[in-house]
């Protein structure tokens, strides 16, 4: 399971952004965000080349940060199931973000240590997600997102026939 | 007015929405200045997230309220078409009639039609966007007697013309962030002008059509009858807006009553209109304003006027949802704190959107 | 990682829906090597589990799903599934065959069978993923239709690349010959097994598989298969069957005078036309449809476009559903049948079942022992097709006339004491085709194990068959004949035990076991299959073994019918086929002749090594197959 | 010639030219590439929508390829400049963006050693077009594919023609 993105879908709102910050300080209401919470960043929401696109861990599944990590605080998950960063033995040494393609990790501000997306095992579906009103960001094997997609591409295929 | 109402009404969705951020004010789209960036975040407009929160604040408040002006010259179209023609075509019940020509100063032996011309000149006055600062407005001042509420006239909240105010708060942009302030007395005078027109409105239907939601003020006005001779040192009032359904309301009247047995009275309202009724009926049994008997409104309704209106009526407020502030802390602090001293009654703001525990506090605090 | 080098996925699944325990074993190599897989592990397992003289409805009753050894390999046609238990119909072996994408899937999703026993208090569905199952609650699919359930399945899963095994509203009912319907293809039909899993509360069998299934050895597998499109390609009937399904069989029916019409009162039907295969592929067809990996695709995709009935898109008809639905109750408009093959679809009722016990009240009613109030004041004579309709709906909720038509002809002849027009064998209804023109055809039907079916064996091998190759297979060359009864008994028994290998396999035996040529027919059903299945499972296997375990899965499936008190008696055909004459059509005149059909039993005892009087397998017979 | 793909090309008029689901390219392209039976590892995946709809879709082979420019690791490439894009999988990190990136979802991870996977064409004899009993999978291009339309136009014409 992963996090996969409709770019297609997105109304730029960012509450994927702010609902993983709210995560990461630990609220799980607006109304209880402190003032002075230092959220870390695990997702992101850039335009490239004029798309939008949000920015988070890929959870690659032969992934150069696991390889990088020296101390071994990185490593796969269960199954396949992304990339696991253990926060406790994690010394900040930066290998990973040398590493990481997509530069998908970054300095955490409370202490030495880096941070990732780690799709939050504790819950169900991932805040973000669960933010995310029109459906751009997806929870999602990455065979089922495949299949979804031929499928849309059939059906616009199918009613592009139709209506020639 | 009514591409303000429709836009205006939306509740927010999203969590830059629900603290008062989501800006659509300008054609860029939103900027959606993150809370945890602080004060230095300035938005495409260049405004601070205190300004944002307060401009959204008044764009709803008064997009509301243009909706409900737009009625109110309608009634009092109505209003001029039968004062000529001499009288209601319904004639309208002698003791509700009696009610309501006392609340505008006049003995039951004025004749209908007198009353009528009367009301319709001052509403004209009121509504005309070009009325001057003649304040106060005698059918204002009947409507809102200083003695009831007299910390609307402490801070000068009365407004004097309704339909300049809204025009003058959708068109007018002020930037300087010490504007914020300016911003939020003018969302406050504009959520009094909703209660206002709401209120003469209802009059003047019944004047014309016999209308009977002006019935409604009767149940306000008994239940003020019902209470107790000494005035209680805590009421907390459970008002509902219209628009929610009847088995929600229930179910949250059952559980607050429940958890406050023994702490505080819970009475129910059906609805908003009742709150300036009640501020009157006060008056007239303890000659006491409500904000001086520190009475909590707890308003169930998606709409901020109202919540704002029961505040302006004296109560201190709890609302859910709640109001769409939380980002900045000006514009909170102004609500929760500088309201307090200065008219005696604040917004309560409830933490995590949960009302009861709120309520506990505000009469924790009291206690 | 199983101990096959390839094509077992080497588990077996068991669960208990008493008390929703789940438990995984491994299938063993001597087990796997003796029985193959399919039908052979259902009926071993049968033989295994299910005690004497059980009620087919009890918790003991035991539900075997078994897939084929080759489905889930690339081998083409071979996605067959076998379901069986305990039949509600004939109260022996019940089993029921199912094509699609069921089968591979139960394959990729780590299981070669699942045996399902007790019964559940709620209704409860299976849910199988890669090696796991798990039992979660249906409360919200009883009752739904095939299609419905299905919806909301893929619903709920949010993911419509599973497939679904589900019983509908007539098994849930305990309609006597509800069926399994296996995605939108497959029906499993006979022998009542929908009942039997709607009788454990279970509602359907969903499952996913994404794991391998291996091949062990790819090159002598590739080359197999190249082997197998060559010998395809060289087939005439490849062709026409692509064109037109098995509807085409049809024609050959009606032109040999076979049809089996009017419950068996005529052969031929008068307004042919309309109901010919040509005039379904003319109206209705949208396409040819394939099981897993099938080269002929002889399965229909119909939809009707306009009339009453427009709008109905379903998989068929086949040739048993014109059979069932047009020929047994005299009706030819075919949209009525697409009509109706959609509702039997749709509630999981056995198509031939409804079209024979309608078939039978029909006759019963126009013969007076049967009144309007009886049949809810339907006017029930031949050819009444809104009767028809109307009682599909009832036989599946078994509402008024339908709850005794549920019951299947045997039952319903006991019943209203008309044993003589009820024509069943064993208690499962005759299907497609008249036997009295051809003793072989009845001699197939009547000792089939799970009651007349004309897949359990091939009797017209003398049809085409070459007096020498009879002479090198029968040892006469007689066989080649069509009139002479000499050698005719061995052939059956023959065909019977080489069209279970099909069954095994998981093979279709339209793709594999049907052919214009004896020598054909061996290679394709025999070599061809062998290699596919030895390059596949890297288990040694020979030709004369492979045959063996057909005839030893047979046995087996004997020996669970006499232990249910079938014996000899079960394996005779309906009174009717005796005593009336075919009155119409080319075949005017036939009738079965008992003493004949005696004889020719014996023969086939003989053949079988099994015992003349009680038809049991001989002791010595057993152990020469390893049945001790 | 182009840039070569797999086509469908069916033809709604006669019924024997329509994918008959049989999946048998999804089980001869699995046994091609991975010696095993199992379509969820095919490279052609059968789509199967209601009434009846069946299409296989595969990699189109696009131009300027979402897949190839989105790659963070060059794991996938044209070798030749007509050729098929195809992937390193030495290089591949398993990262999926391009299965995010493929507008018909034609690239996806193998659920069984998840790198990415897609159709290679075997090398120039494709397995599937091969063994399609309906005839309706073709080795294409873009100009072949262009021939097929206006054959299927002309003959609308002259169908046209005739009834009028």
């Amino acid at each position: 399971m992963r996090i996969f993105f409709h770019a297609e879908r997105c109304m730029l709102c960012q509450s994927c952004v702010l609902a993983c910050q709210m995560n990461s300080i630990g609220v799980s209401e607006v109304t209880e965000i402190p003032r002075d919470g230092r959220p870390l960043q695990r997702m992101a929401f850039i335009f490239s080349h004029g798309t939008p696109w949000v920015w988070r861990c890929q959870q690659c599944l032969s992934a150069p940060c696991v390889e990088a990590c020296v101390t071994g605080s990185l490593r796969h998950g269960e199954e396949g199931n992304g990339v696991v960063h253990d926060r406790e033995t994690c010394v900040g040494c930066g290998s990973c973000v040398l590493a990481c393609p997509f530069d998908a990790l970054t300095p955490d501000e409370n202490d030495d240590r880096v941070t990732k997306c780690n799709l939050c095992p504790e819950e169900e579906i991932p805040p973000c997600v669960k933010a995310c009103q029109s459906g751009a960001l997806a929870y999602q094997d990455p065979r089922l997102f495949a299949q979804d997609k031929r499928k849309k591409f059939v059906r616009d295929q199918k009613v592009h026939r139709e209506t020639d | 007015m009514k591409q303000t109402e429709e836009e205006g009404i939306k509740s927010p969705a999203c969590g830059y929405g629900l603290m008062g951020l989501c800006c659509s004010s300008c054609l860029l789209g939103p900027c959606r200045i993150s809370p945890f960036e602080g004060k230095s975040a300035k938005g495409l407009c260049g405004d601070n997230v205190d300004l944002m929160v307060a401009k959204n604040l008044l764009r709803l408040v008064a997009g509301e309220t243009a909706g409900g002006l737009k009625d109110l010259s309608e009634a009092v179209q109505n209003l001029g078409a039968l004062a000529v023609k001499q009288g209601a075509r319904k004639r309208p019940g002698k003791a509700v009639l009696k009610g309501i020509l006392e609340k505008y100063g006049f003995t039951s032996r004025v004749s209908v039609n007198r009353f009528a011309h009367y009301l319709l000149r001052e509403s004209q006055k009121l509504l005309s966007p070009f009325s001057g600062p003649e304040s106060p407005s005698p059918l204002l001042s009947s409507l809102y007697p200083e003695g009831a509420f007299p910390h609307v006239y402490r801070d000068s909240l009365l407004p004097d013309s309704l339909t300049s105010l809204i025009f003058d708060a959708l068109g007018q942009e002020q930037n300087e962030s010490s504007a914020v302030e300016a911003i939020l007395r003018k969302c406050l005078k504009i959520s009094m002008v909703k209660f206002i027109s709401e209120e003469l409105r209802r009059d003047i239907d019944y004047l014309t059509d016999g209308d009977q939601s002006s019935e409604m003020e009767k149940e306000a006005l008994d239940v003020v009858q019902d209470l107790p001779p000494e005035p209680l040192p805590v009421v907390v009032f459970l008002v509902r807006d219209d628009d929610l359904p009847e088995e929600f309301m229930s179910r949250a009247t059952k559980e607050l009553r429940q958890r406050l047995k023994g702490i505080a009275r819970l009475i129910p309202l059906n609805n908003m209109r009742g709150l300036p009724s009640i501020g009157r009926g006060f008056f007239r049994k303890w000659s006491l304003p409500v904000n001086g008997m520190s009475a909590l409104a707890a308003v169930f309704s998606q709409s901020p006027a109202s919540v704002l209106g029961a505040l302006m009526c004296g109560f201190s407020v709890v609302s859910f949802p709640a109001l769409p502030i939380h980002g900045s802390e000006v514009v909170e602090r102004f609500f929760c704190k500088d309201l307090k001293e200065k008219l005696g009654s604040a917004y309560v703001h409830p933490r995590g959107g949960e009302v009861l525990p709120a309520i506990l506090e505000f009469l924790g605090e009291k206690a | 990682m199983s101990i096959f080098a390839g094509g077992y996925a080497g588990q077996i699944l068991f669960v208990n829906l008493t008390d929703g325990s789940i438990q995984v074993k491994p299938l063993e190599r001597e087990f796997a090597l003796k029985y193959i897989g399919g039908r052979g592990f259902t009926s071993r397992i049968l033989l295994d589990e299910v005690k004497p003289g059980i009620d087919p409805y009890c918790p003991d009753n035991v539900v075997v799903i078994a897939a084929g050894t080759l489905s889930g390999t690339p081998t083409p046609s071979s996605g067959r599934l076998v379901v069986a238990a305990k039949s509600p119909m004939t109260g022996g072996i019940g089993d029921a065959n199912s094509g699609g994408y069921w089968s591979p899937e139960l394959k990729y999703a780590g299981f070669d069978a699942i045996v399902i026993r007790g019964t559940s208090k709620d209704p409860v569905y299976l849910w199988i993923e890669d090696g796991r199952a798990e039992l979660r609650p249906a409360q919200h699919l009883w009752g739904q239709n095939t299609t419905e359930t299905r919806q909301l399945l893929k619903e709920e899963t949010g993911d419509d690349d599973i497939h679904i095994c589900a019983i509908g509203p007539a098994g849930e009912n305990l309609v006597r010959y509800a069926c399994v319907v296996t995605d939108e293809e497959g029906v499993g039909g006979r022998c009542g097994i929908g009942a039997v899993i709607g009788s454990k509360k279970l509602k359907a069998v969903v499952v996913r598989g994404s794991l391998d299934v291996r091949i062990a050895d790819p090159e002598r597998f590739k080359k197999t298969l190249e082997d197998y499109r060559k010998t395809l390609a060289g087939e005439v009937w490849t062709e026409t069957l692509r064109r037109l399904g098995t509807p085409n069989l049809t024609a050959h029916r009606q032109s040999h005078g076979i049809w089996g019409a009017k419950n068996f009162q005529r052969a031929t039907i008068e307004d042919y036309e309309p109901i010919s295969g040509e005039n379904f592929r003319k109206k209705f067809l949208m396409k040819p449809i394939g099981c897993m990996g099938c080269l002929v695709s002889c399965k229909r995709y119909s939809a009707v476009k306009d009339g009453p009935f427009a709008g109905i898109y379903t998989v068929g008809p086949e040739y048993e559903t014109i059979n069932a639905l047009a020929a047994k109750p005299y009706i030819t408009d075919p949209a009525i049948v697409l009509r109706a093959h959609y509702l039997c679809d749709e509630y999981g009722l056995d198509e031939q079942g409804v079209g024979s016990t309608v078939a039978m009240a029909m006759e019963l009613y126009e013969r007076g022992l049967l009144t309007k109030e009886q049949t809810d004041g339907q006017e029930l004579v031949f050819g009444n097709s809104e009767a028809l309709l109307y009682f599909i709906d009832k036989i599946a909720y078994r509402k008024g006339f339908g709850d005794l038509l549920a019951e299947g002809t045997k039952i319903m002849g006991e019943r209203l004491n008309a044993d003589y027009y009820a024509i069943h064998i064993k208690g499962l209804e005759v299907d497609a085709t008249d036997p009295r023109k051809q003793v072989t055809r009845a001699l197939t039907y009547a000792v089939s194990t799970r009651g007349a079916c004309h897949l359990r064996g091939n009797p017209y091998i003398d049809e085409f068959i070459k007096p020498e190759e009879a002479e090198a297979y029968f040892g006469t060359a007689a066989v080649s004949e069509l009139e002479a009864l000499e050698g005719k008994g061995k052939m059956v028994a023959w065909s019977e035990d080489w069209v279970t290998i099909s069954d095994q396999m998981g093979l279709c035996k339209f793709a594999w076991y049907r052919s214009r040529s004896f020598p054909m027919l061996i290679k394709r059903g025999l070599e061809l299959a062998k290699e596919a299945f030895t390059s596949a499972t890297g288990l040694p296997m020979t030709n004369e073994k492979l045959y063996e375990c057909g005839e030893r899965v047979y046995n087996v499936e004997k020996l669970f019918n006499v232990r249910q008190g079938i014996g000899r008696e079960g394996d005779y055909p309906p009174a009717r086929f005796f005593e009336e004459e075919l009155t119409d059509g080319p075949a005017k005149g036939c009738k079965l002749d008992r003493k004949e059909y005696d004889r020719l039993l014996d023969d086939y005892y003989e053949a079988r090594g099994w015992d003349k009087k009680t038809g049991e397998p001989t002791p010595e017979k057993l152990r020469s197959l390893g049945l001790e | 010639m182009g840039r070569q793909r797999i086509g469908y090309f069916e033809d709604l008029q006669d019924p024997e030219h329509i994918c008959s689901r049989c999946h048998m390219c999804e089980l001869i392209c699995t046994f091609h590439h991975h010696q095993v039976g199992n379509p969820k590892r095919s490279r052609i995946r059968l789509i199967s929508l209601d009434k009846g709809v069946d299409v296989p879709v595969t990699c189109l082979n696009c131009e300027d390829a979402p897949c190839m420019n989105i790659c963070p690791t060059g794991a996938l490439y044209r070798p030749e400049s007509d050729g098929m894009v195809t992937v390193k999988e030495d290089l591949c990190i398993g990262c999926a963006m391009c299965v995010n990136a493929c507008p018909v979802g034609a690239i996806t991870l193998d659920p069984v050693d998840g790198m990415a996977v897609k159709c290679d064409l075997c090398g120039g004899d494709p397995q599937c077009v091969d063994y399609c009993p309906a005839n309706v999978l073709k080795l294409t291009d873009a100009e072949r594919f262009a021939r097929h339309r206006m054959r299927g136009f002309v003959k609308s014409l002259q169908a046209s023609g005739e009834e009028g």
